[in-house]
C-alpha cells in the first residue's frame, strides 16, 4: 500500500519537471547565445498564461481538444506504470506496458494535427508521420534486442558489440523522438509558421505543448530505465538516480540541439536510416552470433 | 574623363537609322525617337549593345509642353553611359507601343507606367499592377491632376482569398515568419513539391513619388527617399541626392563623397551581416542568427557613433552632408573593423561546417545564367549566376573611383553561391573603408549656396546591398518635377519563379529570403485583383522565359 | 488582464507597410545585447498564439483588410503597441492617398467592425531603439514609469 | 573528424565572449553621445516664425492658430527625429537631447504645445504673426513706431498711403 502512495507522490512531481527542464534548457541554450535568456521557470509561466487566454475555435477544434487531452493521459498513465516498475515491483510486464503506453501516446499526438484543416498544420503532421515511421519501429526494434541479449546467456565478445550498438541507437532515436532540431521538421516554425501548433491557441496550445514536453520526459525516462534495469544491479534505480540522469541528459541534449541547424523532410529519413540501418545489423548479428538461449 | 568618340558613333548612327534626335549630356545618352521606333531602338540597345535595361518613367508634362513622356533608362556597363530613350504621347489617353517582347524585364516598370499615369501598352497581356483594391480605375495618381491626399471614399476592410482546388495551395504571407515584410506567395505544391508560384501585392506602396513632387521640397525628399527602405535607405538617400547634383550640375566637395562613401560601405556591413543571420535562422540554426547579430551590433554602434542614429542616418542633402567625421573618431572605427573582420571570419567558417546549412545552402533555388540575363537581375543574385556587373565599378560615383576593390563573381547560381558572394562583398567593404579613410581630403563638407534650374534630368545609379537602384529626377520651381525610384529587388522578384519552381516547399522561404527582398524598396508598386477573380500569374504567362 | 501576461509577453510582428528599420529592431531586441527574452517576450509566428501585437508601419490600403484579420485572430487579451513614428502618427507618408496614416485611423475601423482591444501602447521613434522597445515592455510589467508628459507652455 | 566537430567550435566562441546582455533598464544603455533623440522647444526664446513648420519632413511640428493665440504643435508621435528643426530655428529655441524613452499608453502624452500670443491690429482687427515676432523683426530692422501694432495688409495699406501722399503732395484717394 505505502508503494502506491509513494509511486503516486513521485508522479506528480515528475509532472511538473517538464516545464522546468525546459526551462533550463532555455537559460543554457541562451547561455550558448551568449545572452542571459529567460528564468527558469519561464516555461512555467507561459503555461499558466496560455490557461487564461481565449480559445479562438476552429472547425475540429473540439476533436482536437479531445486528442491532445487523451495524448497527455496516456503519457502521464505511461508515467505511473514506469514509477511502479521501479518503486514497487520490477515485473517485467509493467515495464513493456508502460512502454507501449508511451509509443501510443506519441500516435495519437502524431495524429492532432491532421485534424486541422490549416495547410500548415497539415503539412506538419504529415512530417511528424514520416519522422515517427522511422523512428517508432527502430526504437522498438533496439529495445527488442538489448532484452534478448540481456536475457541469453552470453557466450562470445560479439554480443557485447551488439549491446552497445543497441544501447546508441536507442539514444538516437530518443533524442529524434523528443522533436529537437534538426529533426524539429513538424514544428518548422520558420517554414511552417510553427507548423503543428499553428492552430491552437489558449488552453489547447497548452495542453499541445505540454503533451510536446512530457514526450521528452518519457523519452528521455525509457532509455534510463531498460539500460539500469538490465547493466546494473536491479537495486540500483530508484528516482532519486533517475531525475539527475534525466536532466544531465536534457542539458546534453538541448546543448546538441543549439548547435545544428533543421534539416529538410526529404533528407532526414535518408539520413536517419543511413545510420539506423547499420547500428540494427551490428546488434542482431551480435544477438543472432554471440548469445544462445538455454 | 575623355569619352572616346567612337562609342558615341556608335549610338548616333543608331539614332539616325530611326530618325530620332541624340544629345550627349555628360554621361547620359538622350534620344528621342517617335513611339513606333521604341520596340525596334529598345532591342538593339538591348541585344546588340548589351545594354542593361534598368526601367522605363512615365511622366505627366502636359504643364510643361503637353505631352506625356515615356523614358526607357538603359546602362552600358562596359563603358559607363547612361542611356535615356525617350519618346512623346499625346492626349489624354495616350497609347505606346511595349518592349517587353525585346526586353522581358521591362514588363513590370510598363505595367506601374499604366497604372500610376494611364499609358495604354499595345501589344502585349496588361494586367493591373499598382494601387490597392477598391481604387477606382479611371483615376491615376501620378497625373499633375490628381491631389496627393485624396483617399478613395470605401476603405475595402476584410476580404476572404479564396484558395483554388485544382493542387493544394501553401500561403506563404503576408504574414509569415520567414518574410518580415507583408507579401503574399502562393506556392501550389504537389507533395512538397512546388508547382507554380504565384505572386500577389506588395503591401508597402505608400504613394513616395506622389509625396516627392507635392508636399516635400528639394531638401526634404532626402530624408523621403532616406525611409524608402530601412535597410538600404542610405543608398536611396544618397542616389537622390547625385542624381539633383547631376542635374544641376553642382560640384560637391570632394570630402562629402567621401564620408558618403563611408556611410555607404558602413550600411552594406550591416545590411549582408543582417542577411546572413536570417539566412541561418531560416535554415533553423539558431545560435547562428544571435551570434552573427552580436558582431552585427558593433556595426550598428558605428554607424550611430558617425552619423547620429542607428539606422535611417539623415546626414545626406543635396550639395553634401550635414555631419563630418573628424580625426579623433578614426582610431574607433579602425578599431571595431579589426574586431569585426577577426569574429566574422571565424563564425561563417563555423557556420557553413554546420552539416545541415551547408546540406540545405548548396543545390537549392538555382538561377542559370541565361534566366538571370534575360530577367536583367541585379547585385548579389546575378553576381552569384556569373553576371560581373556592379555599379561601383562600372558606372562609379561619390568616392568610388579612388578605391580598389575585387567583385565577387560565382556560377553556381544557388542559395550558396549567394552567400558566398556577401561574404565576399563583406571583407571587400571592410578593406574599402580602410582605404577611403586613408585618403579622406580636407576641406568644406557642404556646398552653401546653389540653385537648381527647372526642367534638367538626372539619372543615377548606386549599388544597394541588394543590386544598383536607379534615381530619375527632371527638376522642378523648388521641389522634383518628377521623381522614379526603381530599387533592385524589382527585378528579382520575377526570378524567383525560375528559382521556386521543383524546389521542395521547405526551401520556399529560404529561397525568397536569399534574394534578399526588400518588398519596402519594391513597393511603389503593387500587383492587385482584378475585379474579384484572383488574376493567376502562370509560369509561362507572367514573364515570358 | 491576467497577471501571468506580465510574466509571459508573446510578441506577435504585425508589418503594416513599414520601411523595415522598425522590423529589424524588432529583431534586434531578440539579440544577445538587448535580449528580451530575459522579460519573458518570445516572438511567435502565428497570431493565435499572440498577446502583444508589435504593429509598425503606416498601414497601407493594401494591407488594411489583412491587418484587420490578424488583429481579430489574436485570442484575448489582447495588446497592440504602435511602433515608429509611422505607427503612432502615419510618418512622412501620414497624408498620402494609400496610407491611412498610423494607428488613429485603425483604431476608429477596429471599433466600427467591433474588434475589441485591451490597450494601446505608442512607442514614437524612427527607427525606435530596441531599448525603447524594452522600455514599453518593462512599463507594461511596471518596473519603469512613463517619461513622456503632454506640455502646455506659455512663450512671454 | 575535426570538419565533423567544427559546429561545436561554436561553444568555444561562446564562452570567449560570455553573456554580452546589457541589463537594461537597470543598466545604462549603449547610446553614443551623437544620438540624435528627442528635441526640446525653450518657450522663452520660441518667436513663433514658423520656420522649423517649414523644415519638417512629417508635419510633426505645424502651427495652428485660431483667434488670439498661435499654437506651434510638437506632435512626439510623428517626429523622425531628423533635427532638420535644429539646425533652421533663427533663435536657437530648439534643443536636441539624447532621449529615447518615449513610451506611453495614452496618445495625449505625445503633444507640446508652445502658446503664442497674437498682436492687436487697432484698424481691422485682423492678426498676423506672433507678438515675440513682431518685437524681434522691430529690434532687427529699424521701422517707425506706428506700424507697429497694425496687421501686414493694414502695414502696406497705411504704407501706401504714406508714400502716395509725399509723392503726390498730400493727395489721397
Amino acid at each position: 500500500m505505502f508503494d502506491t502512495i509513494l509511486v503516486g507522490i513521485v508522479s506528480g512531481a515528475m509532472l511538473v519537471l517538464p516545464l522546468l527542464l525546459d526551462g533550463l534548457e532555455r537559460k543554457v541554450k541562451a547561455g550558448i547565445q551568449t545572452r542571459i535568456g529567460p528564468p527558469v521557470t519561464q516555461t512555467l509561466y507561459d503555461f499558466l498564461k496560455l490557461m487564461g487566454k481565449e480559445v479562438k475555435p476552429f472547425t475540429g477544434s473540439a476533436l482536437a481538444t479531445y486528442m491532445a487531452l487523451l495524448t497527455i493521459l496516456l503519457q502521464v498513465s505511461s508515467l505511473i506504470a514506469l514509477n511502479y516498475f521501479i518503486i514497487a515491483e520490477r515485473n517485467f510486464q509493467i515495464l513493456f506496458a508502460g512502454l507501449a503506453l508511451f509509443l501510443v501516446a506519441q500516435a495519437s499526438s502524431a495524429m492532432t494535427p491532421l485534424l486541422v484543416p490549416n495547410p500548415f498544420s497539415q503539412i506538419g503532421g504529415y512530417r511528424e508521420v514520416v519522422i515517427s515511421l522511422v523512428n517508432e519501429f527502430t526504437m522498438i526494434l533496439s529495445i527488442g534486442a538489448i532484452s534478448l541479449i540481456l536475457g541469453g546467456k552470453v557466450a562470445s565478445p560479439y554480443a557485447y558489440i551488439g549491446l552497445l550498438s543497441a544501447m546508441i541507437t536507442l539514444f538516437i532515436t530518443s533524442y529524434v523522438s523528443t522533436g529537437r532540431p534538426p529533426f524539429d521538421i513538424a514544428e518548422a516554425e520558420v517554414e511552417l509558421a510553427s507548423g503543428i501548433f499553428v492552430e491552437f491557441s489558449g488552453p489547447l496550445l497548452a495542453a499541445y505543448v505540454y503533451g510536446m514536453l512530457t514526450r521528452r520526459l518519457l523519452a528521455k525516462m525509457i532509455p534510463l530505465v531498460i539500460i539500469l534495469q538490465f547493466l546494473t544491479d536491479p537495486g540500483l534505480i530508484t528516482p532519486l538516480i533517475l531525475v539527475p540522469l534525466i536532466v544531465v541528459i536534457w542539458l546534453v541534449y538541448g546543448i546538441a540541439a543549439t548547435i545544428v541547424g533543421r534539416t529538410r523532410i526529404d533528407m532526414a529519413p535518408i539520413s536517419l536510416l543511413k545510420l539506423y540501418i547499420p547500428l540494427m545489423v551490428l546488434s542482431i548479428t551480435g544477438l543472432l552470433i554471440g548469445v544462445y538461449h538455454a | 574623363m575623355l569619352r572616346n568618340t567612337s562609342i558615341i558613333d556608335k549610338y548616333v548612327k543608331l539614332a539616325e537609322s530611326s530618325n530620332a534626335s541624340l544629345t550627349v549630356d555628360g554621361d547620359t545618352i538622350h534620344i528621342v525617337a517617335k513611339p513606333e521606333y521604341i520596340p525596334g531602338l529598345a532591342g538593339k540597345l538591348f541585344n546588340e549593345f548589351k545594354c542593361v535595361h534598368r526601367t522605363c518613367v512615365a511622366t505627366d508634362e502636359r504643364p510643361l509642353n503637353g505631352f506625356f513622356s515615356l523614358t526607357h533608362l538603359f546602362t552600358d556597363d562596359s563603358n559607363g553611359f547612361y542611356i535615356a530613350l525617350k519618346t512623346y504621347l499625346e492626349g489624354d489617353k495616350p497609347r505606346a507601343p511595349s518592349i517587353v517582347d525585346q526586353v522581358p524585364a521591362a514588363d513590370w516598370c510598363e505595367m506601374e507606367a499604366r497604372d500610376l499615369v494611364g499609358i495604354e501598352f499595345e501589344g502585349r497581356s496588361t494586367y493591373r499592377l499598382v494601387l490597392p483594391p477598391g481604387w477606382p480605375s479611371d483615376v491615376y495618381p501620378l497625373r499633375k491632376d490628381f491631389q496627393y491626399d485624396k483617399r478613395p471614399s470605401m476603405l475595402p476592410v476584410s476580404e476572404k482569398i479564396t484558395i483554388t482546388e485544382e493542387s493544394s495551395t501553401v500561403p506563404v504571407g503576408p504574414y509569415h515568419p520567414a518574410l518580415h515584410e507583408p507579401e503574399y506567395f502562393e506556392l501550389y505544391v504537389e507533395g512538397e513539391k512546388v508547382v507554380d508560384v504565384k505572386y500577389r501585392g506588395f503591401h508597402v506602396h505608400r504613394g513616395i513619388e506622389k509625396l516627392g513632387e507635392s508636399r516635400m521640397t528639394y531638401q526634404q525628399v532626402n530624408f523621403l527617399a532616406e525611409r524608402i527602405c530601412g535597410i538600404c535607405g542610405f543608398e536611396h538617400s544618397t542616389c537622390y541626392a547625385l542624381a539633383v547634383e547631376k542635374a544641376a550640375k553642382l560640384d560637391v566637395p570632394e570630402r562629402a563623397q567621401f564620408i558618403r562613401s563611408i556611410v555607404l560601405e558602413v550600411e552594406r556591413l550591416h545590411s549582408h551581416l543582417l542577411w546572413l543571420g536570417v539566412a541561418f535562422h531560416l535554415v533553423g540554426y539558431d545560435a547562428g542568427f544571435m551570434h552573427m547579430w552580436r558582431i552585427r551590433e558593433k556595426v550598428m554602434y558605428l554607424s550611430e557613433y558617425l552619423t547620429g542614429s542607428r539606422k535611417t542616418y539623415g546626414i545626406n542633402l543635396v550639395g553634401g552632408v550635414r555631419k563630418d567625421i573628424n580625426e579623433e573618431k578614426k582610431p574607433k572605427i579602425l578599431e571595431t573593423l579589426d574586431t569585426l573582420e577577426k569574429e566574422f571570419k571565424e563564425l561563417v567558417s563555423i557556420a557553413i561546417s554546420v552539416p545541415q546549412v551547408k546540406r540545405r545552402l548548396t543545390g537549392t533555388g538555382i538561377l542559370p545564367r541565361e534566366d538571370a540575363v534575360k530577367l536583367g537581375v541585379e547585385g548579389p543574385v546575378a553576381r552569384a549566376s556569373g553576371i560581373d556587373r556592379d555599379a561601383r565599378r562600372d558606372l562609379p560615383y561619390a568616392a568610388y573611383k579612388h578605391v580598389s576593390f575585387k567583385v565577387p563573381v560565382y556560377t553556381e547560381g544557388d542559395n550558396m553561391a549567394r552567400a558566398l558572394v556577401r561574404v565576399d562583398e563583406v571583407f571587400e567593404s571592410i578593406s574599402m573603408i580602410k582605404q577611403l579613410l586613408d585618403q579622406i581630403p580636407k576641406g568644406p563638407i557642404r556646398l552653401e549656396e546653389f540653385d537648381i534650374p527647372p526642367g534638367k534630368i538626372g539619372i543615377q545609379v548606386v549599388e544597394a546591398p541588394r543590386g544598383g537602384d536607379i534615381h530619375f529626377v527632371i527638376t522642378g520651381e523648388g521641389k522634383p518635377y518628377r521623381w522614379r525610384v526603381r530599387a533592385p529587388t524589382y527585378n528579382n522578384i520575377p526570378a524567383l519563379k525560375v528559382m521556386l519552381r521543383d524546389q521542395p516547399l521547405a526551401d520556399a522561404p529560404l529561397t525568397i529570403a536569399s534574394i534578399d527582398p526588400c518588398f519596402s524598396c519594391t513597393d511603389r508598386v503593387v500587383v492587385v485583383k482584378e475585379d474579384g477573380s484572383v488574376l493567376k500569374l502562370n509560369l509561362t504567362g507572367g514573364v515570358k522565359l | 488582464m491576467s497577471r501571468f501576461l506580465k510574466k509571459s509577453l508573446w510578441v506577435f510582428h504585425l508589418n503594416t507597410g513599414s520601411c523595415n528599420a522598425c522590423d529589424i529592431e524588432i529583431l534586434d531586441v531578440l539579440t544577445p545585447f538587448h535580449d528580451a527574452e530575459r522579460f519573458g517576450v518570445k516572438l511567435v509566428t502565428s497570431p493565435r498564439h499572440a498577446d502583444v501585437i508589435l504593429l509598425t508601419g503606416p498601414i497601407t490600403l493594401e494591407a488594411l483588410p489583412k491587418v484587420v484579420n490578424a488583429i481579430e485572430a489574436a485570442p484575448r487579451p489582447r495588446v497592440v503597441i504602435a511602433l515608429g513614428s509611422c505607427g503612432v502618427g502615419g510618418g512622412i507618408w501620414h497624408d498620402t492617398y494609400s496610407t491611412i496614416g498610423g494607428i488613429k485611423g485603425l483604431q476608429k475601423i477596429l471599433e466600427e467592425k467591433g474588434v475589441k482591444v485591451d490597450a494601446f501602447y505608442y512607442v514614437p521613434g524612427c527607427p525606435i531603439r530596441p531599448e525603447a522597445i524594452l522600455y514599453a515592455v518593462a512599463m507594461f510589467k511596471g518596473l519603469v514609469s512613463k517619461k513622456v508628459k503632454s506640455e502646455i507652455k506659455h512663450a512671454e | 573528424m575535426s570538419e565533423k566537430l567544427k559546429p561545436a567550435k561554436l561553444l568555444v566562441i561562446a564562452t570567449k565572449s560570455g553573456r554580452v546582455t546589457k541589463k537594461y533598464p537597470y543598466e545604462e544603455p549603449l547610446v553614443s553621445p551623437d544620438f540624435r533623440g528627442l528635441i526640446e522647444i525653450d518657450e522663452n526664446k520660441c518667436i513663433g516664425c514658423g520656420a522649423c513648420v517649414n523644415a519638417c519632413p512629417p508635419n510633426a511640428l505645424q502651427m495652428i492658430s485660431d483667434k488670439e493665440t498661435t499654437v506651434l504643435r510638437y506632435f512626439i508621435g510623428r517626429c523622425i527625429f531628423c533635427w532638420r528643426c535644429v539646425d533652421v530655428c533663427p533663435v536657437g529655441a530648439i534643443t536636441g537631447t539624447r532621449k529615447f524613452e518615449l513610451a506611453t499608453d495614452d496618445a495625449s502624452d505625445l503633444y507640446v504645445h508652445v502658446v503664442h500670443k497674437k498682436p492687436k491690429c487697432e484698424t481691422c482687427e485682423g492678426q498676423g504673426g506672433t507678438q515675440k515676432m513682431l518685437y524681434y523683426v522691430v529690434e532687427k530692422s529699424p521701422v517707425t513706431e506706428e506700424y507697429l501694432n497694425e496687421c501686414p495688409d493694414c502695414r502696406k495699406k497705411s504704407f501706401i498711403e504714406s508714400v502716395a501722399k509725399r509723392r503726390t503732395g498730400g493727395v489721397s484717394e
